[in-house]
């Protein structure tokens, strides 16, 4: 009973965390920290996902943290380093939006995200259920980041905090997919990721810059 | 759409007549498919696939006037084909009797002709031609007889499609493209009117023969919906003002076959989807209706007399000059309309007889000139009248038949021209007596108008006739034109000659399109006891004998000719015109055709936009140039197009290439969304 | 069994071509494979129409009439595309556009994301849908950036990234999907994610819940079904990409995506009434046909040109599945149908036609009929039946939507009149001029392989003017799945 | 149809063709008169027609055989005209062949050919003289339909004959609307037998002619022809107008013995010189009018002749038929 409570506890802290560090992400500008906060991200996710397995006692559980130990602290950070490493990318220009307007609509966002999930709130069983608002809410926000960015890196991380959220809400919400999907869904992120690199070098060969203002030939004139 | 209760009482099933017209419909189409064997041999499309064409044509005459004279049960058939609940319906009644011996009569003279017309190396092959000209054939022949929606529109598409390819055949003219593309369009937005208007007449009921339709009951909103639908969709195919604006661009472009074809029965086919859905499938409701259709009739008829009168080019001349023939042929529709809601079924019955008899006039005497002005074009390669004259000389063989059609088009005695303008003034007569106040004062006044229209369609064509085939050749290259071919000829002379048999004997003409009536409104008209005249209402009323006028035509001219043999001698010498004994005559002091149409450019001045540069008086070698053009343009196409060309750029703001921008789309789309559930 | 082969044949194509893409008979290698998966597609059908819906492996796999008519839809054109790039891809190699490295990722990819394709449409687990749905977006981003051209690459960048973000959407409405049925089924086994579950199950299912999940299901699915405005990738990655994937993105790719939603709306209907989904599929549909025929008017290349009027018709669609009703749902299924048979065998007389002219900007592109008469008439043909116009059978199935709207929402009809019009008005103003007039190009280096145009056009013919009763029976059992 | 109506048919023929150019010949004589000038004789038009018949025709080169043939039609059509309208009888065979609309078709077959010809030549007074013709063609029908249609309101028939026969049927009192649709007519008879306000009969004077300006080229028997015709023309239109408005004393179905006709010929003599007169006179005090004043006039006309239809429809007059 007080373990749970505990645990309860912690995981509505760790949750708080996660909002903080979707926020950080919306304010930072270096890449550089970009990626550290995205490899905080993984490992909030990790932390949080651990607990959850060792309140339920599901072994599944046990896999997938593993899973994003691996993946999300790990490889993704690793390689999105090395990534920029090469391609010399660390700084991010002025973002489209000014950085308050977008804590702002941020802020929106979130208590948006509340109202959302106040009906899932009620009926969930788990112990996690008060975080599903925080889980929507870093999906909104990290959205919002891709949205505001002009980079490409800064948008993929975006995407990857999405997929973050995403996790974050399966877990919370429903202790997690079934094991097939994860590995399904891990696979394809990985997949992505790759391409995603090999398209950064493409796109720095033709575009010589990751700016995404290059990348609006394509229109109706 | 469950099993069709299509079978109605007074409907016998696989009827034989229905079974060989269907049969000869097939076979036109398999003879079109059989040229694609020697696609460039003009001798074996044309000499000999176009002649057993005709001979079908002929075939398709002869089973619907049997009908219309002995049968009266309709017949009815399905096909295998179509939609899985909707296979094809086929029905075969007087009306679509009537409009089957109109495409028939006509049909045969154009394919004899188009036989003849047709040489190697215009536009495209031969037997390209050959297959669109006879899918065109079948497919008007499928539209008369289809009895289900389904049917009635791929029939209807595939018309427009088929004449479509036929009027772009010379595809390598920009004008002509644009021609087609425009009628193309204008087609295709109709037909997706009339579709809606199949929509709203299946009333629920989820079946889309004409049987079901007939059954359902509407409400009157409802009922309205459908009929301007149908005036919509129909008045756009009929070239109903405003809706006109692709005809006089569309028909000369085509092959002169083709413009006869489209001129003289694409049309009728309209006429007879608009007669289908108002009298059969909505069995007429309110005189609102009839009222519509009369207005825009007589409006129709008057403008286009009115722009044919100041054509320069002679296929637009005819062409406008079909907007006007339409326009009467809806006048007497919606006259009908008008008595029939109004209880008054003989003069609804009369009415409509006489828009059937002007429907069944229209299409011999406005293919036979179409045809004509294909041999003159054949023989000079000149469109423009500016650049004709005097032909009657060269080509006397045209010179008479062209002569017969104008004059039958003009509307005289004893031709079939004024056979159904009589009818239509006699119908006129009796509007004093609607019930509907104001109505009983304002109709009266359209028969005004529709002498007014005949008069000055007498003038339009004096002018075709007298600028192309009489005064002095305009060019000296006219001098060596050549008669039409023989095959020519007998297509022409078939023509010419209905129109006179119609004029002459009208009764049996009038006995057809009495049994249409009969069907349609419940009451028939007789051409009256006397074989010899025709007298729809009472003799003490009125009566009208083609028969006598020409008898006593041809004895007066004749005894009056043998007097003056006898009497006077018969002494005569050629001497150069006198003219005023102005001596330096030339053939470019005759009337030209801007010329002729001067008086109705000044009377008519409202409808025209016109451009005149007139040369100053120090120009060598002045030049006079007027530019006419259609206020509708101006009214209606040119700001549709515009507003179109302004949203299409609004729209496409939103490609604006910006990853961004397409990511807050998605974004404010979901919050939308969300929003809309919460 | 024959799902197994349905399944393993591209994947072991993917393998094959992977190593051996880049030979000489790579092409031919490629139809086979096609060839084998139709034929075993084909055996499916049989199966299905013999002892009716199939459940197995665990239930994860599931086919019933409504997915297997799209099976062998997709394994048919599959088929063809690859007969019809056989040849192009010799020309663009002829011109230089690809190497045979590119060959070998086009060969393999192109088999990868048939079978992901495959794999949605078979799935019973709303989870593995998911996944394939991402694999085909995955592999297709490769296909659509073929040539590294910037124009590709910027097309292929933003087909992903929009693409992906919609996914995600999707991804989360799954999560939510699941999460309400556990709520009834339990977290036992993985039971909760099968669709067969799911709909046994969704009249229970709790509504509010449900309303939201399919929120997220529609826009992230929408997104590739091209849905406006979650369109914007769509015309981009059309264009820039080689023919054959355009053919397959059109013809395929969004009937796959359309389905999904259809599968979920199914689901959503049990529990919260066909009202809400259907007003929302109707309106995104109206919008996106509507928007769709106006950015028609002002196009220039030639391949955007029918790009949006695949949105346009995916709009039609989606108008008539949020209609719902037996003859709706019924003309929706054809014209799925209609629309892909037809828009592949446009892409590929549109392909073959700017190779032939060197460019795909249509003011460059004239006389058709003289360079090409099948080419030409090809095209001609083609643009009249996706214009829909009888007899071709696209005009069928407007037919019945247009009817069944003037009924059940008259007010809808003007928006689709104008639709109809305006991109009669601007498509045939646009393919008219290509088609006709005088050009002076020279002819193609490889003769085209225009049969796979002609045996479409003429299913699409025969369709408006016959359906087998099969058929008909078929596409009815399938109106009925989805009610 | 029996044998005596064939012949009374005949002799109505034969009386109009032997009357009409004296018609014509009276008008002149008042004309002159009026004018006080010497009056030519009564049978000056015959003296003109058989001077005419006499002379050589002169026809220029490359004149078509249809321009041959038109004086020989319109005679025709003229002749035809004469035996349908009931000038002294009503039970004529030829009477019922046509009613007054078809009449009107007659009249515009003789005007179109008339016009044809005239271009046939292709000269620039002929052409010119066509067009001018067609114009007051289309302008005069409608307001000749409508005066018909007064008459249909008042009797229930266009047919002539029984119009003759409803008038002698009830002679209750004279419609208002008549007198507006009688107007209307003579206006239209002068428009339409180029007289005077529209056109002079008698100008030389090229580009005021309208009628003359397409006969230029018509010579000896030809023109002899023309000139009856358009003579006839005159007397018919007399007749149609006699039957419309005062059709008393011509002898109606049923009593028409020899008596009776030859009452019915004194009668038709006797509104002739009337009429010739009435004629003369408007032609002397009013001017011509130039061309484009035209289609005022017959606007005029026409209003004049719907003036009638409505004052009918408003006084809900007696319709008798």
């Amino acid at each position: 009973m007080l373990k749970s409570h505990l645990i309860a506890q912690l995981l509505k802290l760790l949750a708080a965390g996660l909002l903080l560090i979707s926020f950080a992400m919306l304010s930072r500008r270096r890449t550089q920290r970009l990626i550290t906060l995205y490899a905080w991200q993984g490992a909030i996710l990790f932390l949080s996902t651990c607990l959850v397995a060792w309140d339920a006692g599901l072994t599944e559980l046990w896999y997938s943290a593993a899973l994003t130990l691996i993946l999300k602290v790990v490889a993704m950070p690793w390689i999105l380093h090395r990534l920029i490493q090469r391609l010399g990318a660390q700084w991010d220009n002025e973002p489209l939006v000014n950085i308050p307007i977008t804590m702002l609509a941020g802020l929106v966002l979130v208590i948006f995200a509340f109202g959302l999930a106040q009906p899932i709130t009620m009926m969930a069983t788990t112990i996690t259920r008060h975080t599903i608002g925080i889980a929507l809410a870093v999906i909104l926000l990290s959205f919002l980041m891709m949205i505001t960015r002009r980079r490409a890196i800064t948008q993929v991380i975006g995407f990857l905090a999405m997929e973050n959220g995403l996790f974050f809400a399966a877990t919370s919400a429903t202790y997690g997919m079934p094991m097939v999907i994860e590995l399904g869904i891990a696979l394809d992120l990985l997949v992505a990721v790759f391409i995603l690199g090999i398209f950064f070098f493409q796109i720095r060969e033709q575009f010589d810059s990751l700016d995404l203002h290059h990348l609006e030939s394509l229109r109706e004139d | 759409m469950s099993a069709p209760r299509w079978l109605s009482a007074a409907t016998a099933l696989h009827g034989p007549t229905l079974h060989s017209l269907l049969f000869l419909v097939a076979a036109w189409v398999i003879l079109g498919a059989v040229g694609l064997l020697r696609p460039r041999s003009v001798r074996f499309v044309a000499h000999l696939l176009f002649p057993l064409g005709a001979v079908g044509c002929i075939g398709v005459a002869l089973l619907a006037g049997t009908f219309l004279a002995t049968g009266h049960t309709a017949e009815a058939m399905i096909l295998p084909l179509g939609l899985p609940d909707l296979p094809f319906h086929l029905r075969l009644d007087a009306l679509s009797g009537f409009f089957l011996l109109i495409l028939g009569m006509a049909g045969a003279g154009i394919s004899i002709f188009a036989a003849g017309y047709f040489r190697r190396g215009e536009g495209t092959a031969p037997a390209l031609l050959g297959l669109q000209y006879h899918v065109f054939l079948a497919s008007m022949a499928t539209v008369i007889l289809a009895d289900d929606a389904y049917l009635f529109m791929v029939a209807w598409e595939t018309m427009a499609l088929s004449s479509y390819f036929l009027v772009t055949s010379q595809h390598r003219i920009p004008e002509i493209r644009r021609a087609g593309f425009l009628y193309l369009l204008m087609a295709h937005v109709g037909a997706i009117c009339i579709l809606l208007c199949f929509g709203v007449l299946q009333g629920g009921s989820w079946q889309f023969t004409f049987d079901a339709m007939r059954g359902a009951s509407l409400a009157p909103f409802w009922a309205t919906i459908a009929f301007a639908l149908a005036l919509l969709g129909f008045g756009a195919k009929a070239g109903l003002v405003p809706l006109h604006a692709w005809l006089p661009e569309a028909h000369p472009a085509a092959p002169s076959p083709v413009s006869a074809m489209m001129s003289g029965l694409m049309l009728n086919t309209a006429i007879y989807g608009m007669l289908r859905i108002t009298f059969d499938l909505l069995h007429v409701q309110f005189w609102q209706w009839g009222a519509a259709m009369l207005t825009l009739g007589l409006f129709s008829a008057v403008f286009g007399a009115a722009f044919a009168a100041v054509q320069t080019d002679m296929k637009r001349l005819l062409a406008y000059s079909s907007i006007e023939n339409v326009g009467l042929i809806f006048t007497g529709i919606g006259l009908a309309v008008l008595f029939d809601a109004s209880h008054m079924p003989l003069f609804a019955a009369l009415a409509l007889a006489a828009a059937l008899i002007h429907a069944l006039n229209h299409a011999l005497f406005k293919s036979l000139l179409f045809l004509a002005t294909g041999s003159v074009l054949h023989a000079t390669r000149q469109r423009s009248l500016g650049k004709l004259g005097g032909l009657i000389r060269r080509m006397p063989w045209v010179a008479f038949l062209a002569l017969i059609g104008t004059l039958a088009i003009a509307g005289l005695p004893p031709l079939n021209g004024f056979v159904s303008e009589w009818l239509l003034l006699q119908s006129f007569l009796f509007t004093p007596r609607l019930p509907q106040a104001f109505l009983n004062m304002l109709v009266p006044l359209g028969a005004a108008v529709l002498a007014l229209t005949v008069a000055l369609a007498a003038y339009v064509m004096v002018k075709f006739y007298g600028v192309i085939f009489l005064g002095q050749p305009r060019e000296p290259s006219l001098v060596d034109a050549h008669d039409a071919n023989w095959l020519e000829r007998i297509g022409l002379g078939w023509l010419a000659a209905g129109c006179v048999f119609i004029g002459v004997l009208p009764q049996f003409a009038l006995r057809a399109a009495g049994t249409v009536t009969g069907k349609l409104i419940g009451q028939t008209v007789t051409p009256g006891a006397s074989f010899w005249r025709i007298a729809p209402v009472t003799p003490e009323q009125a009566s009208y004998s083609g028969l006598i006028f020409l008898a006593g035509i041809v004895a007066a001219i004749g005894i009056t000719f043998l007097l003056v043999r006898l009497l006077a001698h018969g002494r005569m010498r050629r001497t150069a015109a006198w003219d005023c004994g102005y001596p330096w005559q030339t053939s470019r002091m005759q009337d030209t055709a801007e010329g002729f149409g001067q008086p109705i450019r000044h009377m008519f001045g409202a409808f025209f936009r016109m451009e005149r540069d007139l040369p100053s008086p120090s120009d060598e070698a002045p030049r006079y140039r007027i530019h006419i053009e259609d206020r509708f343009w101006g009214w209606i196409y040119q700001p549709i197009a515009r507003a179109v060309q302004r949203i299409a750029d609004a729209v496409s703001i939103l490609q604006g290439g910006r990853l961004s921008v397409y990511l807050l789309y998605s974004f404010l789309t979901l919050l939308a969304l969300l929003v809309f559930v919460l | 069994m024959e799902l197994l082969l349905v399944l393993g044949f591209p994947l072991l194509g993917t393998l094959l071509l992977a190593l051996l893409g880049s030979r000489r008979f790579a092409a031919e290698l490629n139809v086979t494979i096609s060839l084998a998966t139709l034929i075993a597609a084909a055996l499916l059908v049989l199966r299905v129409i013999r002892h009716g819906p199939l459940l197995v492996w665990h239930e994860q796999f599931f086919v019933d009439p409504f997915n297997v008519f799209l099976v062998a839809l997709t394994a048919f054109v599959g088929l063809t595309t690859a007969i019809f790039s056989r040849p192009y891809m010799r020309i663009e190699e002829h011109h230089g556009r690809v190497t045979p490295n590119r060959l070998r990722l086009y060969h393999s990819m192109y088999q990868l994301f048939m079978g992901a394709m495959l794999l949605a449409l078979l799935t019973n687990n709303m989870g593995l849908l998911w996944v394939a749905m991402e694999a085909a977006t995955l592999s297709t981003v490769l296909l659509v950036s073929l040539y590294r051209t910037r124009a590709s690459l910027e097309a292929a960048w933003k087909y992903f990234i929009l693409c992906g973000v919609g996914i995600a959407q999707a991804l989360f409405g799954t999560i939510l999907l699941y999460f309400a049925a556990e709520q009834t089924l339990g977290h036992e086994g993985m039971t909760a994610l099968l669709w067969t579950h799911l709909n046994a199950v969704k009249a229970h299912l709790e509504p509010r819940v449900l309303g939201l999940a399919f929120v997220f299901l529609l826009v992230g699915y929408g997104t590739k079904v091209g849905l406006a405005p979650l369109h914007n990738w769509l015309p981009d990655a059309h264009a820039e990409g080689p023919t054959p994937v355009s053919a397959v993105l059109s013809g395929l790719l969004l009937n796959v995506a359309l389905y999904a939603v259809i599968r979920c709306k199914v689901l959503v209907e049990g529990s919260i009434g066909a009202a809400l989904p259907g007003r929302m599929l109707m309106t995104f549909g109206l919008l996106t046909a509507v928007l769709g025929a106006f950015f028609l008017w002002r196009q220039r290349d030639i391949k955007r040109l029918f790009a949006y009027s695949s949105i346009e018709h995916m709009g039609i669609v989606t108008f008539a599945f949020g209609l719902g009703g037996p003859i709706a749902n019924f003309a929706a299924l054809l014209h799925m149908t209609l629309h892909s048979l037809t828009k592949s065998s446009i892409f590929f007389t549109a392909g073959h036609a700017s190779q032939a002219a060197g460019t795909q900007r249509m003011d460059g592109i004239r006389g058709l009929l003289g360079i090409s008469p099948t080419i030409g008439w090809g095209l001609m043909l083609g643009s009249i039946a996706i214009l829909g116009m009888p007899p071709f059978g696209v005009f069928a199935s407007e037919f019945l939507i247009l009817t069944t709207a003037m009924r059940e929402h008259p007010w809808a009809t003007p928006f689709l009149l104008i639709a109809l019009g305006v991109a009669f008005a601007g498509i045939f103003s646009k393919v008219q001029p290509m088609v006709f007039g005088e050009s002076d190009a020279p002819p193609l280096p490889h003769s085209p392989a225009l049969v796979p145009v002609f045996v479409h056009l003429a299913m699409v013919l025969a369709l408006g003017l016959y359906m087998p009763p099969a058929l008909a029976e078929w596409y009815r059992a399938a109106a009925r799945l989805i009610g | 149809m029996k044998l005596i109506s064939l012949v009374r048919q005949c002799a109505e023929v034969a009386l109009a063709i032997g009357i009409a150019p004296l018609f014509a010949g009276w008008i002149a004589q008042c004309r002159a008169w009026m004018q006080n000038r010497s009056a030519p004789p009564l049978i000056q038009p015959y003296r003109m027609l058989h001077k005419l018949f006499h002379k050589d025709a002169a026809l220029a080169t490359d004149a078509s055989p249809l321009f041959r043939a038109t004086p020989y039609v319109l005679f025709g059509t003229m002749v035809l005209a004469a035996a349908i309208v009931p000038s002294i009888a009503t039970d004529l065979p030829f009477a019922r062949a046509a009613d007054a609309i078809a009449l009107i078709g007659l009249f515009a077959t003789a005007r179109v050919f008339t016009a044809l010809a005239a271009m046939d030549i292709g000269t620039a007074f002929g052409t010119m003289g066509a067009r001018r013709e067609m114009m007051i063609g289309f302008l005069a029908e409608p307001a000749l339909l409508m005066v018909l249609f007064n008459a249909f309101l008042l009797f229930g028939s266009t047919a002539l004959p029984s119009l003759v026969d409803g008038y002698a049927a009830h002679r209750s009192g004279i419609d208002p609307s008549v007198i507006f649709a009688a107007v209307a007519f003579v206006m239209v008879l002068l428009a339409e037998n180029a007289r005077i306000p529209i056109d002079n009969p008698a100008t030389h004077l090229e580009l005021t002619m309208i009628h003359e300006a397409m006969l230029l080229e018509y010579s000896a028997r030809h023109l002899a022809l023309v000139e009856w015709a358009s003579s006839l023309k005159l007397f018919n239109y007399a007749c149609i107008g006699f039957a419309l408005f005062l059709p008393w004393g011509i002898a109606i179905h049923g009593a028409d013995g020899t008596g009776a006709l030859l009452v019915a010929v004194a009668a038709l003599i006797g509104k002739l010189v009337v009429a010739g007169a009435m004629l003369a006179l408007i032609e002397s005090v009013s001017a011509k009018l130039r061309l484009f004043r035209a289609p005022e006039y017959l606007a005029t006309a026409f209003l004049l002749a719907v003036l009638g239809l409505l004052v009918h429809l408003l006084l809900g007059a007696n319709t008798i038929a």
